[in-house]
């Protein structure tokens, strides 16, 4: 198995789906020549030609609304957000549109649309390019929103996305890209939407979270086992729809729950899975639900202190997850 | 056009020159009136709480009919919007389905009563599934014209708007696009001078909505809608420059609309009566219908079994609509996504 | 104390702000001469001209977007989107701009909008015409969104928001624009955004809700009365931010708790509701929190069977509530 | 131009037509070359590790400064873009506020430290606050002019953007919405034939931005975006227009992006080191100097003197900036609402 970055987890799932499928075509600003702001299309264009790497103008609703037609023609196009902070112009069409086609028509059409957007903070990025905005589709069925947290999630479940005869909005977690590194299997393989995953067994704490969160929380689980704190991670990689099982599951596992997000607190996606938690949990709990996420301010600021200040950390995961032990 | 001996009635036989014949004008003409009698019967039943809702075509169906005779019917895609019901009917909706649609039921190939009246699809006939929020369809249209120029299809792509909806922002950016990728896409708006109730003058402010066809580098023209040999040639031209790869076309069907927006609206609170019975008299069913008794091809037998006819074939379909049933209600749970089984 | 109904509160309200301020104005699709499709503007053309009560374009994200740079000015925009369904394609202007214009120019900028929108199902108007939009951006700080049941709160409640220093999106239900009639004061009165109201005191089971299944709740209440159990009805009035005091305290008043929403279930505001209890009233409780929504699907259809199949209703209300009772 | 038999030179004074006294047309090219000399500050900071980010400038001063010329900084309302230095500091922004803002300290008046370098806005300048989603500050723009209409104000607003940012929906609304309701707005466009890597041709099938003023009914008009006094001459021409209520204006300034997008970039991934280095002949800062060189307006000693006093200001602003404490980190739960006291 080869070690691979998060983001180089991206790439290859393009270029392998690409080789696979001439029917899967790249759109978006920049994804050609330049290979992408983050060069996560490096090398599609010289590989694949300008013909299924395409640099759009710069227009989001267009990028999407002309993906969605592409997609009721019989390709498979993935469609670059910039940022997923800029993705909000193509919010119509992915809502009323890339979601809505095959209800509408009662199965006739189809979108199946993938969607990739880099996501949050911790890049200096300020206000704009620091967003967590999965919580403003997660409430729209017809998509699937994916958030992976290592390569190998990343790459099994961006091929599923692709393949998906459903709209796909897939987040990759834009500071995960060179930080996290994994290991990822020689051969072909898919992961199925629609499924957490379990990212460590434990027995005292759960802790409920996705994207770089997962990695806080093995880093803080880590620590806490030398203070005999056994911690259990499930990480949703998909959050809407949820994976409702493997939810109460995990609480009930321990009974106490904390759930992690690096959003704004309310209205996220972890309300989601406190509410499922709540109507199906009642009686396993020793020890309310607790919810770390976010200060509920529009999104952080750049200066380096206030960023920081905003920001979730390993250390503020282990905090809760100690606070919830000692409940 | 010059005239040549040959012709002697005081009205220009303008359709040889586009080569058809006179069968096929007749064919237009029958297709614009089933569209113009289908609105008719669906106001009717509306107004006897039949059907809750109904959006009209009135108006506009010499420009709609005239655009789907100049693409090719087996081939290219369609992105009709909510008052096409003559375009829709030139491209192979029945009668029948039309009325199913209106009733909403189980069998209507649009949406099996899912989505309101006119709101058409079909994947069969290569129509893309249109929603409501107005303008989306745009760029859809544009992803097909790219689509195909991947595959290396030689197609056309075709959606129509109406002026109101062509200050949305998806209007520009799919116009944009398809400009930059010189794509087979044809826009067509059907200016019928309103949007709800604000008037031409409060939507924009240019002369012509085609005057925006030179920001994005594309051909444009404006043509009589009430005229649908007009209409023909202005889609023709344009589908041929798509073919030749010269990329897209911005048309604009200058119409009226003869009815309210929709059954829902009291259009006498925003304009009057002598306006609305002003235009009238340009009504492209009328005046194609002269031009076609002028030459003699619509006779007053002709006329006649023509609109009987229609007559049945409507009475026909709205009995088989209302007795049709209905979608099983626990339906309303399926096809959020894909179903494997 | 005059008997008016929903609609007529809106156009009081619109009406008696523009006369106590005169940088009040109403700009939107057909607000005009046809005094809006629903006539919620009506007579307002008439009284103000047309410099402040403007038909604009079709095009929402000028309305918004022009809106909030006349707010800037120090004007105090009231825009209406015709529908809610139709104000995704302002949702880059209402959520990267006038929620965040106080927070990025550091409180130097403020955006005070009214952004008004008719909402909610049961008017055969199909997938597009009927849906609950709330849960899209009721995770968006900066923002605050209203959603009145009666008509006494809507006329208090759009005064404070067109008065409100914040942009505040107004969800007025459209089925209960006509449906729902009720007394409002003859003297001036505003009442405060951001705070949930008790609609009714009871001692068996909580519902928390907002909006026109606030009357379900009432009607099923009644029936149940009867039956011999108490119901408790919690408005909320605001859902975002929620009041989380009220919320807490009404979960307590019981110990059952049913939330009932007229949007899909997943990643609705009543997901939010949930999880504040969860959060706070684990030890309160005596049976889980129950949520009843509409199915998790697109949105309702128009055929009338399949409407009425999705929608909430008084007597789907009355059975949870005899559930819960029950349990 | 005719010339005057007083002009000696071989170069024509262009800017006492204009109105401008010598004194006026050193004013400009000192701001201009304040932004210039700033913004390379800006990178030797990025590169030594002292600021994380720059937003260049380079290449679009001339036209900048040219337009705050026309405008009345007294009254005028402007939304200028992320790369307005030039703009902003003609505007009244202070040098040493232009260094806070880059190192994002508590002081800076722009957004204490919250938003990233060159996201403008200073109410007491009436400069609008910016943020980074492109071209959303146009619909602002109108709502300015439409507010000041409303109240009878006689004011000028003013907006600039990028070309590739004129492909969004925005644009295109604000611009239809201006042009519907007449109002006094001055859309400038800074054409840098760049969107990032994405070059003109597949950003734009027209040949210039302003050939899209037609489709709004607005006076277009592209000018050499390297020379302030054609930038001057445009936007005093918009603004008279506006002033006379003959609405809004579409200009475009010619221009050449010259440093990469931002420091995050690498633009020699996808255009050449000789592209560049042809385009810096027509670079503003140096032919509008060697303009003011050849009246004898700049001579060796206003020179000399004129980038010692800019340096030393930058050298002071810059310290300033980097001692100021950054804004409290609690202070992030501040400002999301209004707070009452
Ligand atoms: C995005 C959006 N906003 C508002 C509406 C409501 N609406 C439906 S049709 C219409 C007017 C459309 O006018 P126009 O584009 O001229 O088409 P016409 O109906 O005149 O054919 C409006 C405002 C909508 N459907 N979608
Ligand atoms: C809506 C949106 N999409 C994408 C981006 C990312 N982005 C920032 S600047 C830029 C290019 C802008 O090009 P142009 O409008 O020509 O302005 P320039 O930077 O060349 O001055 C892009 C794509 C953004 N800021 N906003
Ligand atoms: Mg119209
Ligand atoms: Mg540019």
């Amino acid at each position: 198995m080869a070690v691979i970055s998060y983001i180089e987890a991206v790439t290859q799932a393009l270029k392998e789906e690409m080789e696979r499928d001439e029917d899967v075509f790249v759109l978006g600003e920049d994804v050609g020549k330049r290979g992408g702001v983050f060069q996560a299309t490096k090398g599609l264009y010289e590989e694949f030609g300008e013909k299924r790497v395409i640099d759009t103008p710069l227009a989001e609703s267009a990028i999407v609304g002309v993906g969605i037609g592409a997609a009721m023609y019989g390709l498979r196009p993935v469609a670059e957000m910039q940022f997923s902070d800029f993705m909000l112009p193509a919010a119509n069409q992915i809502i009323s549109e890339a979601a809505k086609t095959r209800y509408r028509s009662n199965n006739d059409w189809s979108a199946p649309i993938t969607i990739r957007a880099p996501y949050g903070g911790g890049v200096h990025g300020g206000l704009y390019h620091s967003q967590s905005m999965e919580a403003i589709f997660a409430n729209v069925p017809g998509l699937k929103i994916v958030m992976p947290s290592t390569p190998y999630d990343v790459k099994g479940l961006l091929k599923s996305s692709i393949r998906s005869n459903d709209p796909v909005i897939f987040y990759e977690h834009k500071r995960a890209y060179r930080l996290i590194k994994g290991e990822v299997p020689d051969q072909e393989y898919t992961l199925p939407i629609g499924k957490a995953d379990i990212k460590r067994e434990g027995t005292d704490v759960t802790v409920i979270t996705y994207g770089l969160a997962v990695h806080f929380a093995l880093k803080a689980a880590e620590k806490l086992a030398a203070d005999g704190i056994s911690t259990h991670i499930l990480d949703l990689r998909t959050v809407y729809p949820l994976d409702k099982e493997a939810v109460i599951d995990a609480a009930r596992k321990t009974g106490k729950v904390l759930l992690v997000t690096e959003d704004t607190k309310e209205g996220s996606v972890i309300s989601e899975v406190a509410a499922t938690i709540a109507e199906n949990c009642l009686f396993d709990l020793d020890a309310p639900v607790r919810r770390l996420a976010a200060p509920d301010a529009p999104s952080m600021p750049y200066a380096a202190p206030l960023e920081k200040q905003f920001l979730i950390t390993p250390e503020k995961v282990e905090q809760a997850i100690r606070d919830l032990a000692e409940f | 056009m010059m005239k040549t001996g040959e012709e002697e009635n005081k009205v220009e036989n303008r359709h040889h020159a586009l080569g058809f014949s006179d069968q096929d004008v007749l064919n237009m003409y029958r297709i614009m009136l089933t569209a113009r009698r289908i609105d008719e019967r669906l106001w009717l039943l509306n107004r006897a709480g039949k059907i809750p809702f109904v959006v009209s075509c009135q108006g506009q169906e010499a420009a709609q009919v005239g655009a789907a005779f100049a693409l090719n019917r087996e081939k290219d895609y369609v992105a009709p919007y909510y008052r096409d019901y003559g375009f829709v009917l030139a491209w192979g909706m029945t009668v029948r389905e039309m009325m199913l649609n209106n009733f909403a039921k189980a069998e209507d190939p649009n949406s099996a009563g899912r989505q309101m009246p006119g709101h058409f699809g079909d994947r069969k006939l290569r129509m893309l599934t249109h929603s409501s929020p107005v303008t989306t369809q745009n760029p859809h249209a544009v992803g097909i014209a790219l689509a195909a120029k991947i595959k290396g299809d030689d197609i056309v792509s075709f959606v129509t708007f109406g002026e109101g909806s062509s200050n949305q922002g998806d209007f520009h950016e799919a116009c944009n696009f398809a400009g930059v990728h010189k794509l087979p896409v044809i826009f067509m708006c059907e200016n019928n001078h309103y949007a709800i109730s604000v008037g031409l003058k409060h939507q924009l402010a240019c002369a012509h909505v085609s005057d925006r066809a030179a920001g994005y580098g594309m051909f444009g023209r404006t043509f009589d809608g009430n005229d649908p040999l007009a209409a023909y040639a202005a889609v023709k031209e344009a589908a041929d420059r798509a073919h030749r790869g010269e990329g897209p076309s911005l048309l604009e069907a200058n119409c009226y609309r003869l009815q309210p927006h929709t059954s829902d609206d009291n259009d006498m609170t925003y304009r009057t009566k002598e306006e609305v019975d002003a235009h009238k008299k340009y009504d492209g069913v009328l005046t194609f219908a002269q031009y076609l008794r002028d030459l003699e091809i619509l006779t007053p037998d002709v006329e006649q079994q023509l609109e009987e006819q229609i007559r049945s074939e409507i009475d026909e379909a709205t009995d088989y609509a209302e007795q049709a049933p209905f979608a099983d209600p626990d339906s309303v749970l399926r096809y959020v996504y894909e179903e494997k089984d």
